[in-house]
């Protein structure tokens, strides 16, 4: 009984986690360290569980042999409130990202956005050009020759930026330890050199 | 010298000092100045301090030991009445080091809380908001909360990052289109060639992808293998240059580095 | 009683679609139709309820000014094998040094905090801001007009704070204003050296 317990505990950490593309019974079996066949036991109580209980306000849904979790119907009044008024939060992270992505990979095609972020982006893209802060800058080549996005000088003023070199380096770019790595690298490359002549 | 030193091992010339001060067990308080000056400067040799960034500040460190070392011997050498007015007109010519370490210590113990902290948020995870948009009825208009700057770009951006965390290893990932070294040897030769056949080494390595420094400096070995290119150093320590060997065509490298 | 239930369940819902921007006591207040009051009743019943039950994974933390769902530490192991790299992330004990100095000592610059470490450190500072742990919170008074920094609601997040407050002390205060001894050092010790020669 413990362990269903802790099963049901990781399970539900899982799905939690795993967003709107939820996990398969082999994933969660994997993932748990457990059989299908108890991922599927456990699976059919949380699921009638999740249901009954009133307090809950999530459930799991099964979707195209995934699981994932959903809110439950009866709230939605209050999340169509949350949509209709919108943490400012939430709006500047959304268009923050993809100002980000445009600005350091320009230019770039919607697809492109959508494949770094794994959302769909036309929303933030529509606003953010309608601020004018980004803007059409040619067609990619090949098949349906998407538009292809970057930057503005507006955006440069609202930034208060020289021109676009000036933009910080981005965080991956900037990853300490490889850095690090790389000064040691070239020291010990030096010191090589420097024997070998 | 008695041990190895690590140079990664110190974030600088007060954490080398703090170092000394606790293997020594001094009181800090009253840091004896022959001792920690003499294995001050040892471990700066250990270090080979003038390969590192921070070269100058543990030669400014080094200096201010000397200094306050030789200012507490002067004392000594007068009578006892100036050793009274020592005492009572000049402050102990420690007492800014001191506190200058007492100041760094503390810091560095917050440092070592942060990563306590760190390790510790390590072990829960959140998840990114849910993508609403099913919800929308009508295209809004999404307004930044503040004037936003730069940095807010970036942490937007980070924050995504490590959304994209979860959820990779289960899906079929694209690996990074790795460089060839045989492509990278062209490149190397395209760049030399607009530096006019000579450039400094570091120029070879404008980025901080490893995997792209790596395959440059491969790269470089085999051009100077097959003497395409030579290395080229006046003195220890001085710039490193890289030179291409004159004469030769475009195609003939090409034919060389295809073989 | 039972309206009670209903209000944990449009929390967990709305805490559920929020997700890491968290929502604030007056904004649960506001999507539920409820009285903040109600809310703070509520949110303690249920932040217990989650750490008691042993079948839930998942459990409400305050972080960075707003409430937010969490998984629960002692499923961290399966988590980890969902994630890439999980340990990839940590701070270089460079950056975490400059952090804490911003940490407590802002509005700083980078003068003052290189004063304090007795090393250059732009770079760190670099990673720090790239990593949206520190920004430019404004420009110090006279010449130069040094850009100040100060951390970010991601650091709090990234700690897991509640907010600024929640940083553990300084170790003991030494007496005196260290600060100032510090910026007059290099002046002290060039005079004093000067002389020597």
């Amino acid at each position: 009984m413990n362990s269903k317990m802790r099963l049901m505990s990781k399970i539900e950490s899982l799905l939690f986690v795993s967003g709107d593309d939820g996990l398969t019974k082999k994933q969660l079996a994997f993932l748990t360290e457990s059989t299908e066949q108890e991922i599927s036991e456990t699976l059919e109580t949380m699921m009638q569980a999740y249901v009954q209980q009133e307090d809950r306000g999530i459930e799991i849904k099964q979707l195209a042999g995934t699981f994932q979790f959903v809110t439950k119907q009866t709230n939605v009044k209050s999340i169509q409130k949350l949509v209709e008024n919108p943490t400012a939060q939430s709006l500047s992270q959304a268009s923050l990202e993809v100002l980000a992505i445009i600005a350091y990979k320009q230019p770039i095609t919607r697809i492109e956005i959508e494949d770094i972020r794994g959302v769909k982006s036309e929303r933030p893209i529509y606003t953010l050009a309608a601020k004018g802060l980004v803007q059409e800058v040619g067609r990619a080549e090949g098949t349906g020759r998407a538009i292809l996005y970057g930057t503005t000088t507006e955006f440069l003023q609202y930034f208060g930026l020289k021109n676009i070199k000036a933009l910080p380096p981005l965080p991956e770019e900037v990853e300490g330890d490889e850095m690090e790595d790389a000064d040691l690298f070239m020291t010990k490359f030096q010191e090589a050199f420097g024997n070998q002549e | 010298m008695s041990y190895e030193v690590k140079v990664e091992a110190f974030e600088g010339p007060l954490d080398l000092l703090l170092h000394l001060i606790n293997r020594l067990e001094i009181d800090i308080y009253d840091i004896k100045m022959a001792e920690i000056t003499t294995q001050y400067m040892e471990h700066i040799h250990a270090m080979k301090v003038l390969e590192l960034n921070e070269a100058s500040e543990y030669l400014v460190m080094a200096a201010t030991l000397l200094s306050i070392k030789s200012k507490m011997l002067l004392p000594i050498h007068h009578g006892e009445e100036m050793e009274d007015d020592f005492d009572i007109q000049m402050d102990d010519p420690r007492d800014e080091l001191v506190s200058r370490l007492i100041e760094y210590k503390k810091y560095k113990e917050a440092a070592t809380s942060l990563q306590e902290m760190e390790e510790e948020r390590g072990l829960f995870y959140t998840r990114p908001p849910a993508d609403l948009s099913g919800y929308h009825e009508t295209q809004q208009l999404a307004m930044f909360e503040h004037d936003v700057n730069v940095f807010d770009m970036l942490g937007a951006f980070q924050k995504m990052l490590r959304r994209k965390q979860l959820n990779a290893p289960l899906h079929t990932r694209i690996s990074k289109q790795e460089v060839s070294i045989k492509e990278q040897m062209k490149h190397v030769i395209t760049t030399l060639k607009q530096g006019g056949g000579k450039m400094s080494f570091y120029a070879l390595f404008p980025t901080r992808d490893k995997m792209t420094i790596v395959t440059t400096f491969l790269s470089l070995l085999e051009l100077i293998k097959r003497q395409i290119v030579q290395v080229e150093q006046k003195d220890n320590f001085d710039e490193l240059f890289v030179l291409l060997r004159k004469g030769d065509t475009e195609s003939e490298f090409e034919d060389e580095i295809d073989e």
